[in-house]
Parts: C-alpha cells; structure tokens; sequence
C-alpha cells in the first residue's frame, strides 16, 4: 500500500485509544471509575490479564494518544529521515525502497506501542517483565535502523544500559514472586518475604526502575539514546517509555510491597530531589536541543520520582498526573524539535538557531505550550500536577512532623525556577532574537505534522483547566491504599 | 595292591627334563635345537599328566588320554616349525634365531 | 496410570530410523534424486509417531512414571542385561525436539551437504534411533551400548564432512566422549554388584543404593556426563567439533548430544542417587555457576561466530546443570524445559552460521560487514536467533531461564546474582550483531540471500519457541510431574 | 438584594476577555480593523460588567458563587464579589479600557498586532480572574496567567533590535552590562517573579494541608487552621511566603529589578501592567488576607510580625526606588522606580493597618493610595509615551523645552506629576497624607518613629524626581537632539487626539479626587468597612474623618523642600545639576552609586545567573563527561580484556591438560614398544622369571 502505510498504523492506534478511552468510562457515564478485567490462564506461571484501573488508566490513555498523534505527525518526518538516509550513504533512490523502509517503520512503532500498553495493563508480574523487554527491542531496531549519528553503537549502548536495569529487576521480581507465593499481583503476600530478603528486593527493584526512570547517576545513556533516535521516537520515548519505570514503581511497591515502600521512601525522595537539580543544572549546558530536551526529561523524572517518595495520596497522584503533563510537554517539544530540524535540514545546535518565531510560528506557539507544561504555569497541566506533587511533599512532611522532610519539600519547590530557567533560555535562544540570514525562506511544515502539534496543545489546556479527567479514578484508589497503609 | 612309587619321583623327573628344555632355549642360537627343546619340554609334560592320571583319577584316566593328544600336538608343532625355519633360511639363509627380529616393536 | 500403547511404540521409535538408515544404500545404489524425499518422509512418520505418543502422555498426564513400557526381555540372561525401555515426563520433550531437530537438520542439509549423500543420510538416521534409545533406554548396559552407538556417526560426520582440522576435532571428540562414558560404565558396574538381586534396570535399582556408594558413584557419573554436558574443565572439545562440524550437524551435535549429558545427571544422578545429589548439590551448583560465567566470558573475545555459539551453549548447559541440582520442582521443569528450547535456539543460530559461510565465504566475525544490505533475510533471522539464544522475553528460551533462576533463588537468595549471565550473553550477541549486520558495507561485497524454502526452514526452528512461549504447559505438564517425583527424592534425602 | 443581578456577571467579567482573547486569531482573519475594535469591545464590555456590579459594592453586601472544580479532592471553582473585589475590578476595568484605546493610537503601523491584542485581552481576563476568584488555587490561575502576558508584552519586539534595548548600552556594573533585549527582560521579569509565585505556592500548600482548603470564605468562617497553625509554629512562615507571592508580583525589596527592565515593552504595555493593574496584584493579595489573618488569630499579638515585615518591606522599597528614580536619565525608568516607590507606599500603609489598633483607617488609606496611584501613573505613563512617540528618543536629557510643542500633554503630565508629588488639592496629596497619618497610630514608639521618617523622605525624594522629570522634559532649551530634528524638518509634534484623549481625562479625574479628596475617602472607608464586617466579620469603629495636622504639615514640608530643589536645578535652571555633584564628593559617589541600582541587580546576577551557569559547566564537565560518560567506555573494555584472559585461559590451560594427557600416551607408548625386541630368547627369559617369581609368591 505504499507510503500510506502510516495511515494504516494511525488507524490502528485509534482503535485501540478508542478502546482504551471507551473501556475507561463504561458503566453508567461516571468517568473512569469502573475497573476492567480480562484474564487468561498461563498456568504454571499465574495467569495471563490485562487490567485497566484508576492507576493505569492515566498511563495507558497517555501512551496511546501519544503514539496515534505520532503515527501521523512521523509520516513526513520519517519520509525526509528516509530521503535523507538514501542521500547520506549516497545510494540511489527508489520508491519501493521508501515504502519498505516505511512499512519496517511502522511495524517496529505499532510493536512498540504495544509492548508500552501491554507492560500499563499487566496484573502479573513476569507478563510485565515480558511485555517491559517487549517494549526494548522494536525501540532498539527503531534507533539502529532510522536514528542519527553513530546510531549503531548508541542503540546498543542503549539496549545494555536498559538490560541490565531490566535483569536486575528480573532478580527482584523472581524473588517476590517466588517468596510472595504467586506472581499475580492480587495474590502477592507481601508477609512472605523474610526481612533478611527484603533489603535486597528494593535495591534489585528499584535499581532497574530507577535505571529505567533514568534517575541521575543512571541517567547516562539518556541523553545518548534520544539525541541519536528519531525524533517522533525520542517524543515518544522520553515521556511515555521511561515513565513506565513510575508506574512499575507504584504497581510493585505502593500497591504489592507497602512495608519496603515505606522504608525506602526517604532515599526515594533525597534521590528525586537529586535527579531535578542534576537534570535542570545539566540542561543549561548543552548545545544540542535534543540532549537538553532528554536532560529535561531526566530533570520532570526527578519530579515525578520525588512526588512518589511523598507518601501522601496527593503526592503519588501528582506524580503519575505529572507522567500525563510531562507525556503531552515533553512531546510537543521533540515534535517541536522534530520540524525545526526538519526545516532547517539537520541543524540542531542551539548556537546556530535564533528568531525561528517569526519564521515557524505554530511551532513556536507549540514550543512555548511545551515549555509551560514542562515549567508548570497554570493554565497548562504541568501546573495542576505541580502543585498535587509539591501538595502532597508538604503533607507528607508534616503529618508526618519531620522538619527535614519539610526542608527537603521547600528545597524542591525552590528548585523549580531552574526549569523554568532552561526553558525560557532555550526559549530566547531559538524562537527570538535575530533571523540568521539562511533561514529566510523557511516556513511552518506541512499540515500533517502541524495538526498533532496543535491537538496536543489543546489537550494540554485542556486537562491543565480540567484535571478531574484523570484524577476523579486515581484520587479514591490511592487514598484507600495508602489509608491501608498508614 | 601294588607298592605304588610316590609321586615325587615321576614329578623330579618331569622337572629335569622341563629344566633342560628351557636351557636349551635360552642358550642356543640354532633354530632347529630350539625345536629340539620345546619337544623335550612337552614330553616333560606328558610325563606329568600319566603320573596325574595314574595317583589321582584312576578308573577314568583323563591323563593318559591328554597324553595322547599332547604327543599329536607335539608333532604338529613340530611339523610347523620346521616349515617355518626352512622359509626363514630360503629368505636370509641363516636361521640364527638373534637375527630373525624383524618382528620387533 | 501409565499409557500402554497398542503396538510396541518405543522399539518402533528406535527401530525404524536405524532401519530407514540401513535400508538407504540399498535403494539409492544408482540414482541419488531422491533421497533427499525418502528421508524427509522417514523423519515425518518419526516425527508423527513422536506426537502421537508425546500427545498420550500430556493428555492424561503420567509424565510421572514410565509410560509404553516394554517390559524386561533378558538378552544376556545372567548378566542382567536387558532390553528395557520406556518414556516419561523427562525423556518425553527430549525425544519430542530429536524428531523436530531430525526434520528441520534434513532441510538444512539438504542445500549444505553436496557430497557422499549415501552415507551421510544413513547416518543420519542411524544417529537419530540410537539418541532415541539413549532416551528411553531403562537398561544402564544398553544406555551406555546406544550411548556409545551415537558416537560412531558423529565421529564420522566431523571427519569426512568436516573444516579443515576435521580429523583432530573428530578424534578428540571421540575420545573425550568416550573416556567419560567408562567413568560411566564403572558406576553402573559398582551399582550392579551392590545391589541385592543384581540388576543393571533403573526401575529396580533405584532406591537401594546405600550412600557410600552413592557418593562414589555421583563423582564417576559427574565425570561421564560432565564431558557430554561439557562442563567446565572437560569442554574443550566442544567449541573444536562445533568449528568444525558442518551446519547440519552441529545442530544435532549441540541440540541433541549435549542434552544427553543432561538427561544422563538428571536421570542416573537425580534419579538414583537423591541422597548424595542432596548433600552435595553446592558443589553441583557452584560448577554449573562457573560453566555459565565462564562461557559467557569466554565466548565474548571469540571471532569465529560457530565458537561463540558454542561457548554460548556451554552457557546455557550451566543452567541446565544449575536447575537440576537445585532439587526443586521450578528447577528442573526449568532444566528440561532449558535443554528443549536451547536445541532450537542455538539450532537456528548453527544453520545460520553454516549460511553465513555460504554467503560470506567466512564465519570471521570482525571481518563480515553490513549484513543488512548484502543479505537483509538472512540479517533479520541472524537478529531473530541471536535474540532467541540471548532468552529474550519474545521466545520461550526467556521462560526456562526465568525457571532455573527461580529454583536458584529459592536454595538461595544469593543465588538470585546468576541473571547476571543473560546480561553478559545480551553483551556479546549484541556486540557481534553490530559489527556483522549494523556495520556499514564495504563496497563490492555480492548480494547473497537465503532462498524461500531455506528461510521458511530457518523460521521452523523459531515456530516451537513462540508456540511455549504462549503455552509452556505444552512442556511444562509433562515435565512438573518428574520434577515433583525428582525433588520430592531430593528433599526427602536432604531432609 | 445581591439576587437581582444574575449570577453570570462576575464570571462573564473574567471568561469575556480570556475567551475573547482565545478567538483573537480567528477574527483576525477577517481583517486588521476588525481585530481592533473587537479587542476593545470585549474590554468595553468587561468594564460594564464591573459597573453592574457597583450597586452591590455601595450596599456592602457579597456575592459568591460556586461551582465543582476537582470533585475528587472537592476543590471547587468560584466567584466572589465582595466591596474590595468589585471597587478593584472597577479601576481595572476602566483603566485598561482607556489604555486599549490609547494602545490603538500608540501602536498603529506596527506588525504582528494580532499576539499583542491577544496578550492584552488575555491579561486583563486573567487580572479580572485574580480579583474576583474565591480561592487560592483558581486565583493562582490568575497570577500566572498575567505574569505570561507581561512575559510575552514585554518581549514584543522580540527581534531584540539594538533601538529596543533599555538602559544605556555602555553601562556596566560589577562586569554585569545593565541594558537588556526585550526578550530578556521578559525572561527575567518572568523569573523573578517566577521566585515569588514559588514562595506563594509553598504558603498555599501548607494552608491547604492544614485548613483542607483553598477558600478565603471558608478560611475566613472557621478559625482552626489558625490554631493549629500557631501551635505548629508554623503561622508567621505561611503568612510571610504568602506575602512572598505579593512581593514578586508587585517588585518589592527583594525581587524589584524586573520591573525597571520591563520598560523595554510598548509604553502603553508599561501603562497596564506596570503602573495599573499587575503590580497592584500584590496589593490586592494583601488587601484580601491581612483581614483573614487578623480575624482567624485571637489575639492580634501573633500576627504583628508578620505585618510588621510587611511595613518594613514597604517603606526599605518606598526609599530604595525613590533614590534610584532620582538618578535615572531614562524617562520610562523614572516611572518604573516611582511606581515602584508608590506601591511600597502602599505594602507600608496595609503593613501598618495590622500594628495599630483601628484596622480600618490604614486599610482605607493603602486602597484609597491604590486608586488614586493607579489613576495618576497611567496618566504619566501614557503621556510619557506620547512624548516618546513625538521626540523619537527615550532620554530625558535629550528632550527639553517642549512645553511649547506639546501643550496639551505638558499639562496632563504637570497635574498627574503634582499629584505624585503630593501637591496639596490633588490626589496624591489625599492619599499619602492618609498613609502618613495612618502610620501615626503604630503602638509601638520605635517603629513608629522610624517608618514615619522614610516615609516623609521618600516624599521629600518623589516632589524631587517628579519636578525633576518636568523640569528636564518641558522646561530648559531644547536639546541637541531635539535641534537636529527641528533642522530635518520632523517636527516634534503633539500627539493625537486618540492619544491624548484617556490621559487628558484621567488628569481631571485626580483633579477631581484632589478636590473631592476626604468625601472620596469617606466612601471607600464606608464601603471597604461593610465589606470588613460582612466578609471577614471584623468589628469596626466608625469615626469620622479628621485631618491629622502633624501628617498634613510634614506632607507640605517634603513637597515644599522636593519642588523648591528641583525647581532651582531644572525649572529655573539657576544651578546646573552636574556641578553641584561634581563640587560635593558625597553627592557624585552616591550618585554612581544609585545609577547602578545599589549593585542589586549585579549582585543577584553574579550569585544566580553567573553562578548556576557555571555550576551546570563544572557537573557537565567533571560529574558527566568525567565520571559517568566514562562508565560507557570503562565496562565494555573492562569486559573484554577480562574475556580476553579467559579466551587465553581456556585456550592453553584446559585445552592444554587435554593435549598433554595425549602426549603423554604417545610418550608411553613409544617408550613401551622399545620393550618388544624380536629376540625370542629374552621372551622365554623373561617367562622363566615370572615363573619362579609366581612360585616364590605362591609358595
């Protein structure tokens, strides 16, 4: 079907978001409050499920109008990749060669997307760890086929990096699932663990996820990862993919292991706090606007992993709120990203960008929504999922009437002007100030990317004026959890 | 019944003849007195078994029947060293038993 | 409740193939067209008979005890010497991928293997009856007769058709296997004489060997099928005969001879003599955790893409020595399930590699650049079975390591640092992947590529892994009840 | 009788611009002119709204309306339009109609005007939506949204041309250069106040945690919050980060060097935002929590701190602006620091509404100095804009004698610039006096004395700017500059009618409150009492109005002193100011020391700006590309050296075991076959021997 083989996959990830949105919402109109169950037997290892509740929900909706809005906006962009390709190692060009680099395209991307939905809706825990390594591979042939620069070897350095976080959280969880008496969520008892065990576990677990989450010091391999792959891939797999990790974080410990949450919520919260300042400080310096945009990745991580350590309600569901504002920022600005590099042939050094405002208007307008979102001011969702985040950090703190943990609350809270440092210096940088003279006759791509950009803003306005699209099914769900716990 | 002679003496006999049979081996160099005293060696045995058969195993004498195979064989084994020592002549015409050692390891 | 099938199912199992064999010179003496068909159609109606009785014992589960058994018909009287054969949970999936294996090997040579046709078709299925008979044999006499038999073709296999120092790898091959299996034939020899009404079948010895010998006879079998499994310090031959073993065979050299090493610990070593196997599993285990890591390593600097595939099954054989002595139920459905899916990974990446000669003229792994663009199908299966021998979670190779590692744990949480060796096999694969298929291509390099039939072989090999992965009770059922009987024993002994 | 008005208005107030400003694009498409008028219709129709609402205001009722915002955490949405919000909503109102109008005129001829009526239209929304919000978070809605249009207003000309650029180029302080592009300005204006809404947000979440909610009429109902608060010790910390949000929105001490640089927007964009309605945010937050605070505390002791740091912070801002205005050469600069100086004023007068004991009066005198400044500042800054416009230049030293040439503006700016400095029977006069006499009340005699004296010399300070500015503009013979566009024949001429029209009105209006000054005040106290005692349930004394004699004559003397002294040196040009700086070595030391804006701004630069810069280049080189970039080519050469040795190990050691055991058997064999010699004799020997050695063993 030729080069509308990305129609194909857009129709494709609408159905399934249609699914998803529709399955979220079904019984009598309330909005998502309803929990969808199908299982399967796989017998000796637990069964087979796929399990949409308030705590997957968000997740699973962000993942899929991520990827359909991509599948659209990667269609020219993968299209001038290809051309580009061809040019580059100076091999003839043939239209079925195109198509056939295409069709790989989007094979690997519908793949992908499925491994990402499939880790979000797991109940057991070796299906997740199959459908988390599910997720790795097409991601890894994705960056070694289309990506930029040495890609070869990045990918690889990649798919190491991710590996061993994914083994170590393999050991973790066999050893859950073993002492724990099933690996199904449901029937995971968390008294089964010895104590001398226990230790061991969250290092095992968190280690990968953190890895995953690309926390800082395990950071390493994200900014490779995301300057070198393509850009609708870098958009989707910096919000969507490393997100992932907090969901782990939430299913495996919140939810199965309270007692170890508990314990090691206090390194959770000095290592999110970490991770912000590190990625934001990081952030200044780069030249390359994607490794800022992945250092700014790693920096909304740290919020999001800081949110997680607050041991409030209100602090997890700011977190996995913010994995949603982070989702649609994070993407408009590599889609952003995409058609400057795009138009501008290849040119990604901040230093040689400037005034592309005038010239790129709705990317602009797209960039700034992005930035905003990423900043948290408030008509965007970044802001709504900041102050649940920094709500929560306050209330665990002083329920729990530890001055340090307030500290720590106020010292994070300080550090978001950094953000909105990097983004408003990336800001003037590139969208103000003078033209350079080669970029005269540029102008804002063509539809087909310009409408995902603009879908994307609004849905960003739009849950950042009404949040309780996600929150009316996560708030109750975790309060019950954690009044469980305390 | 008959003063039978103790066994010993047909014994001390046999093993004269066996020690003389063995020296004739060792010493010679001659292929044909090395056949000489293998046959001597079998008739010490021969002797042995009629002693056997007469002192132990009177009403059946399995011996004295082995004895008669036991001279057939001898004659066989002679018959074939013969043929052999004529063909070890007919190729180095020398039938020194020190040099016929292309068998050798 | 064992099955009984209404014909002799076994001997047929082991007798048709070495039958076919024989009958092979006979009827191709003039025109070899056709041979390649008649053996295709042998290795079906193997391959049928296999699923008929593999599907008895799954449907009404008696992977427990001895199914089709043929009882004990003396053939030496009174040296207990008997033909005694039957199959269960353990020997099934084992006979189950020698009949797969067979097939998919005569596809593969079917376009490698120009040369002597006669003889390498008669071996073929001369070697496949005797590994039959080595898996369902109950006599040990007769288990160590056909496990001698099996090294004569292969013997053969590595010396006409082999590389270049065919006859050195042939030879020590032979002799390595061969010294192991006296150890072995001593320990049958020790458990003959010791035990009250002499007898060589594993039915009646099992249970009555007391523990001194036990001992004694643990070490002589660890020697005997510690070459055939190749376990650290004896598996030198290995990565010789798999250099130098064409395709083909090294498919059935590594999916079938190394399994009978496995099958042999787990059935003489597990089987007879729990109480030793209990006591003094550590030191199992510790050598299974050094064969693993040491052919992960070893196999990282290798060039020669056949030798690192080889030190790769050595990896993976460490697990299988790892999940047996482990005495849990997880382990050791994890090391049958390990030996099942490791025949068909590194099957797939043995073939490939024969092709890979084919379309590069070398298997030098620093040398082949830019697979992608002079072969892209033959780059893609390469990418497919490396992610199968590296226990991706896509093929079912995932699953049987998950196992062991979770038998492991539950000996020891420690034992929980050994996921640490898929890490280091993902290194390796991926590494070599970069430099063979990523790299960019030198100019001139001729485009080759698999024809349709050959890649439609290659994906066979690739069918059974997807299949247990989606529904490892296929293998699993049948394995759990051995594996329950097996750990029972060695708990019971531990205890 | 607050049901009569339907509830719809309070909310159309603020959804008519923000929704009006989202169509913007679309309506331009239908032409320029379209476009304009439409923007200003939609602010028209706000400032009616706002009118409507007056009748509630004089009655002193409250309306508030509610609707579910976040049904989980049972946050809701709302709209309360009490006495304080609707007299505020009024002066924003109708300033911001009367700058869009000036704004037609202003910036005809430039492009892009659809993002600057967008921004516009959009800021007021999100004005209107801080004031008439019912709770934190929706108002917080609010400040941001108009600290993102003053970002964009700011940094229009975001070509950052050299001509856009404010402050001298040349100037440097500490190595810091003070002129900034638009863009920056813009960022930094955004930042900072970034920094305050920080502060605001940690206030909020520790009031929430503790009261539960965001309400001001629920927090204003129930007093335990307070309670736990106090006992937590945590009241005064909330207070103060919540006063953190006023100071960075309105530019106090710590966080005032945004607004100076945000001249470098359009001047009617400085009209709106920096002289009407964003600065008076803050003072508007103030004006809505003091009460709350007071009220929810039993005894006013624990909360005197905290108003007492917010007097202080006033009159050190009041002081600090006033001198730096003094110095400036820039027109728009002097403007930005007396506004600056004014709103410090005002923080001073809510500041010492909570240390004395009747609330009321100093209540009143800080919002009656909001009106009055708001009214007046726009005014100057219009005008100013106007003179801009006409003299192509934004210094003051290369302007002079237009009272001539631009007759119209010399006389609004002359009333507006009088009232500033307190010219008695103007507005300023009324409402500084009220401030000065409000600080008399203070309990306690130390802070008593002291903020009265930086109160009166501020004043003395803003009667010397403000003639200062009149002096310089209007007086004096026409600079170089002014001679060189005579000579090219582009005139300098009077502004339009659209131009002058707003700031020509809103002149007689501070005439008029100048005249009308304590019925003025009477009114606002009668209806800002009711909304006290309705809204926040405090009980007040009424009392009437009285002139305090020792505020009114200090008031005089200051204006007196200020004019005189800039009358000499500018007006009448008696004496040239430059010399007697020169002559005085304290006066020219102060002086440099002023124009670089007390190093404040270089200081924050050198220790934030500069300082996290270089920590990001120190972690990105040592930490990044030092340790852990490493990490990616350590392991795998690691990895394989070590598989190296293992390659050789296996090769020689275990293969080479094998190798030897096979040598060995050759070894022994070829010694064994020595042993067969083919000699028949030493076989038999060797028989014999065994024979007699198996006897002897036997035996």
């Amino acid at each position: 079907m030729g080069k509308n083989v990305g129609w194909l996959a857009f129709v494709i990830m609408l159905y399934s978001t249609g699914l998803v949105l529709y399955s979220g919402m079904d019984n009598n109109g309330s909005l998502f409050t309803n929990t969808r169950l199908e299982t399967y037997s796989w017998n000796p290892i637990g069964e087979f499920g796929l399990h949409l509740d308030g705590l997957s929900f968000p997740f699973a909706a962000i993942i899929m109008i991520l990827s359909t809005t991509l599948a659209v906006y990667s269609m020219p962009y993968m299209e001038h990749r290809v051309r580009e390709e061809f040019h580059e190692n100076k091999k003839k060009f043939s239209v079925d060669a195109l198509n056939r680099k295409m069709a790989l395209y989007y094979s690997l991307y519908v793949i992908y997307a499925a491994g990402m939905l499939g880790t979000v809706l797991a109940t057991n825990l070796i299906q997740f760890y199959i459908f988390f390594e599910l997720m790795l591979i097409p991601s890894f042939f994705l960056i070694s086929e289309f990506g930029y620069g040495e890609r070869a070897k990045i990918s690889v350095m990649y798919f190491l990096w991710t590996h061993v976080g994914a083994v170590s959280l393999l050991a973790g969880i066999l050893t859950v699932g073993y002492f724990g008496g099933s690996f199904n969520f449901v029937e995971i008892a968390e008294s089964g663990l010895p104590n001398s065990i226990r230790i061991w576990v969250a290092i095992a677990i968190s280690f990968g996820l953190l890895m995953k989450l690309a926390a800082a010091g395990l950071h390493v391999w994200l900014p490779y990862a995301h300057a070198e792959s393509p850009t609708p891939i870098s958009a989707l797999l910096s919000p969507a993919m490393i997100g992932i990790g907090a969901y782990a974080f939430l299913r495996i410990f919140v939810f199965i292991l309270p007692s170890i949450y508990q314990s090691i919520v206090m390194v959770i919260t000095l290592w999110g706090l970490l991770t912000m300042i590190y990625g934001g400080l990081m952030a200044y310096s780069q030249d390359d606007l994607k490794r800022l945009l992945a250092y700014s990745s790693v920096s909304q991580m740290g919020y999001i992993i800081f949110g997680m350590g607050s041991l409030y309600y209100l602090g997890v569901t700011g977190s996995v709120f913010h994995y949603v504002s982070h989702g649609t920022g994070k993407a408009l600005l590599f889609m952003a990203a995409g058609s400057i590099i795009m138009q501008t042939g290849g040119i990604r050094s901040i230093k040689k960008l400037g005034g592309l405002g005038s010239k790129l208007p709705i990317t602009g307008i797209a960039a700034m929504i992005g930035f905003l979102a990423i900043v948290g001011v408030p008509p965007t969702n970044g802001f709504q999922s900041e102050w649940m985040i920094f709500a929560g950090a306050f209330g665990g703190a002083l329920e729990s009437g530890s001055t340090s943990k307030l500290i720590i609350a106020a010292l994070a809270l300080a550090g978001t002007p950094i953000t909105a440092g990097y983004a408003l210096l990336t800001m003037r940088k590139v969208f103000f100030g003078a033209l350079p003279k080669d970029f005269e006759n540029l102008k804002d791509p063509s539809p087909l990317m310009t409408i995902p950009l603009l879908f994307l803003c609004a849905l960003t306005l739009l849950i950042g004026v009404f949040p309780s699209v996600i929150t009316d099914s996560l708030i109750p769900l975790l309060q019950s959890t954690f009044g469980a716990m305390s | 019944m008959i003063l039978l002679e103790p066994l010993i003496n047909y014994f001390i006999v046999s093993l004269a003849l066996l020690s003389v049979g063995i020296y004739g081996l060792i010493a010679k160099r001659n292929a044909i007195r090395l056949l000489f005293s293998v046959e001597i060696i079998i008739n010490a045995a021969i002797i042995n078994f009629v002693a056997f058969a007469r002192y132990y195993d009177t009403p059946l004498l399995t011996g004295q029947t082995f004895s008669l195979f036991a001279i057939a064989l001898a004659a066989t084994e002679a018959a074939v060293g013969l043929a052999i020592i004529v063909q070890a002549f007919r190729l180095n015409n020398d039938i020194d038993v020190l040099e016929l050692k292309r068998l050798r390891g | 409740m064992m099955v009984d099938a209404s014909f002799p199912l076994i001997s047929v199992l082991i007798a048709l193939p070495i039958l076919a064999g024989l009958a092979i010179p006979l009827l191709f003496k003039n025109s070899q067209k056709y041979i390649i068909h008649y053996a295709i159609l042998v290795a079906l109606i193997e391959l049928a008979i296999t699923f008929y009785s593999y599907g008895l014992i799954l449907t009404n589960g008696s992977g427990g005890e001895y199914n089709f058994v043929e009882g004990p018909v003396s053939i030496i009287g009174n040296f207990g010497i008997d033909y005694y054969v039957g199959m269960d949970g353990l020997s099934g999936p084992l006979v189950l991928i020698t009949s797969i294996l067979t097939l998919l090997v005569l596809f593969g040579s079917r376009d490698l293997i120009k040369d002597r046709k006669i003889l390498y078709y008669s071996m073929i299925f001369i070697f496949q009856g005797s590994i039959m008979g080595v898996f369902t044999q109950l006599n040990m006499i007769l288990f160590y007769v056909f496990w001698d038999i099996v090294l004569i073709p292969m013997f053969l296999f590595i010396g006409i058709w082999g590389g270049p120092r065919k006859r050195y790898a042939a030879m020590k091959f032979f002799l390595f296997t061969f010294v192991g299996s006296i150890f072995m034939l001593l320990a049958f020899i020790l458990i003959y004489f010791n035990v009250a009404p002499h007898s060589f079948n594993i039915p009646e010895v099992a249970g009555k060997i007391p523990l001194s010998l036990q001992v004694i006879s643990s070490v002589l079998f660890f020697i005997g099928f510690g070459v055939k499994l190749p376990v650290v310090p004896f598996h030198t031959w290995l990565p010789d005969a798999h250099v130098e073993a064409p395709a083909p065979i090294s498919v059935f050299l590594a999916g079938l001879l190394l399994k009978m090493g496995g099958y042999g610990f787990l059935r003489f070593n597990i089987g007879l003599l729990p109480e030793a196997s209990a006591q003094y599993a550590w030191i199992f285990i510790l050598v299974g955790i050094i064969t693993m890591f040491y052919g992960a390593i070893v196999a990282i600097v290798q060039t020669d893409i056949k030798k690192m595939i080889a030190l790769t099954s050595v990896n993976h054989m460490g697990f299988v020595m790892v999940g047996a002595f482990t005495g849990t139920v997880f382990g050791i459905s994890g090391s049958i399930f390990q030996m099942f899916t490791h025949a068909a990974a590194v099957g797939i990446m043995f073939m490939l590699s024969g092709y890979l000669h084919e379309a590069t003229g070398t298997r030098n792994i620093t040398v082949i650049k830019g697979l992608k663009f002079s072969s892209p199908r033959l780059a893609t299966l390469l990418i497919l079975g490396s992610m199968a021998a590296m226990c991706i979670p896509i093929f079912s190779t995932f699953i049987s390591e998950y196992l062991v590692i979770l038998g492991a744990i539950q000996v020891n949480a420690i034992y929980a640092l050994i996921v640490a060796v898929p890490a280091i096999t993902v290194g390796y694969f991926l590494w070599m992947l970069r430099r063979v298929v990523m790299s960019d291509i030198k100019p001139g390099t001729k485009k080759w590529d698999l024809s349709n039939i050959s890649t439609l072989a290659l994906v066979l090999y690739l069918v059974p892994l997807v299949l247990t992965l989606i529904a490892p009770w296929l293998i699993l059922d049948v394995a759990n009840p051995i594996s329950t009987f097996y750990a029972s024993l060695i708990s019971g002994g531990a205890a | 009788m607050a049901e009569e008005i339907n509830y719809l208005i309070p909310w159309l107030v603020f959804a008519v611009p923000i929704l009006g400003a989202l169509l913007m694009p679309v309506v331009a498409r239908f032409g320029n002119r379209i476009r304009d008028y439409y923007a200003i219709s939609t602010t028209l129709v706000s400032a009616i709204l706002c009118a409507l609402m007056l009748p509630i205001a004089i009655a002193g009722e409250s309306f508030h309306h509610q609707v579910m915002w976040i049904a989980a955490l049972d946050i809701t949405a709302g709209v309360l339009a009490d006495p304080l919000s609707i007299l505020m909503a009024n002066i924003v109102g109708w300033l911001s109609f009367s700058i869009m109008i000036y704004s037609l005129g202003y910036m005809k001829g430039e492009e892009n005007m659809t993002r600057y009526w967008f921004l516009m239209v959009f800021f007021i929304g999100s004005m209107q939506l801080i004031i008439l919000s019912d709770n934190f978070l929706q108002l917080f809605f609010g400040w941001e949204g108009v600290g993102l249009c003053s970002y964009g207003l700011i940094s229009f000309w975001n070509k950052d041309l050299k001509k856009d650029y404010v402050g001298t180029v040349g100037q440097k302080a500490w190595g810091i250069p003070l002129a900034f592009s638009p863009t920056h300005a813009g960022s930094k204006a955004f930042l900072m106040t970034r920094v305050g809404d920080v502060s605001f947000l940690i206030g909020i979440l520790t009031l929430f945690f503790f009261s539960g909610t965001f309400d001001f009429v629920k927090l204003s109902e129930s007093h335990g919050w307070a309670v736990d608060l106090a006992q937590s010790g945590l009241l005064i910390p909330v207070a103060v980060f919540i006063f953190g949000g006023a100071i960075g929105k309105s530019a106090q001490f710590p966080l005032q060097e945004w607004l100076p640089d945000a001249m470098a927007g359009p001047t009617s964009v400085s009209a709106l935002i920096h002289a009407a309605t964003m600065v008076k945010a803050g003072v508007f937050l103030i004006a809505r929590i003091g009460p709350i605070f007071v009220t929810a505390v039993e005894n006013v002791a624990t909360i005197m701190p905290f108003f007492e740091f917010v007097a202080w912070i006033g009159a050190i801002t009041a002081f600090l602006a006033a001198s730096q205005a003094m110095v400036s050469k820039e027109l728009k600069k002097v403007l930005a620091y007396s506004t600056v100086s004014q709103i410090g004023y005002m923080m001073l007068a809510f500041g010492v509404a909570g240390l004395t004991s009747d609330f009321i009066f100093a209540y009143t005198a800080g919002f009656f100095h909001l009106t009055s400044h708001a009214i007046f500042k726009a005014a100057l800054f219009m005008a100013a804009g106007a003179i801009i416009h006409g003299t192509h230049t934004k210094y003051m030293t290369e302007m002079g004698g237009l009272r001539t040439k631009m007759p119209i503006t010399f006389v609004a700016m002359t009333i507006a610039a009088g009232s500033l400095a307190g010219i008695p029977f103007l507005s300023g006069f009324w409402s500084k006096d009220a401030i000065l006499a409000s600080i008399l009340g203070v309990e306690s005699s130390l802070t008593l004395i002291s903020l009265y004296a930086i109160a009166s010399i501020t004043a003395v300070m803003t009667a010397f700017y403000s003639f200062r500015m009149i002096g310089m503009i209007f007086f004096g013979k026409p600079s170089n500059h002014i001679k060189k566009m005579e000579s090219s024949d582009k005139h300098v001429h009077e502004a339009p009618v659209i131009m002058y029209a707003p700031y020509v009105i809103l002149a007689i209006i501070t005439l008029g409150i100048g005249l009308t000054g304590p019925t003025v005040e009477g009114f606002l106290e009668g209806s800002l009492a009711h909304h006290l005692e309705h809204s926040v349930h405090m009980e007040i004394q009424h009392h009437e109005f009285s002139l305090n004699r020792i505020a009114v004559s200090t008031s005089i003397i200051a204006v007196i002193i200020g004019c005189g002294s800039s009358y000499l040196f500018y007006i009448g040009n008696r004496m040239s100011p430059s010399q007697v700086i020169t002559s005085i070595p304290i006066l020219s030391k102060l002086q440099t020391f002023f124009e670089n804006r007390w190093y404040i701004n270089s200081l924050y630069y050198i220790v934030f700006i500069n300082g996290s810069l270089r920590l990001s280049k120190f972690t990105d080189k040592y930490i990044e590309t030092g340790i852990l970039s490493k990490l990616n080519t350590v392991v795998p050469d690691y990895s394989i050296s070590s598989s190296k040795l293992g390659g050789r190990f296996d090769r020689y050691v275990v293969d080479g075991t094998a190798t030897r055991i096979a040598n060995l058997n050759l070894f022994l064999s070829h010694n064994i076959r020595k042993l067969q010699t083919g000699i028949a004799e030493q076989y038999v020997f060797v028989f014999t021997l065994g024979i007699i050695a198996l006897i002897i063993l036997l035996g």
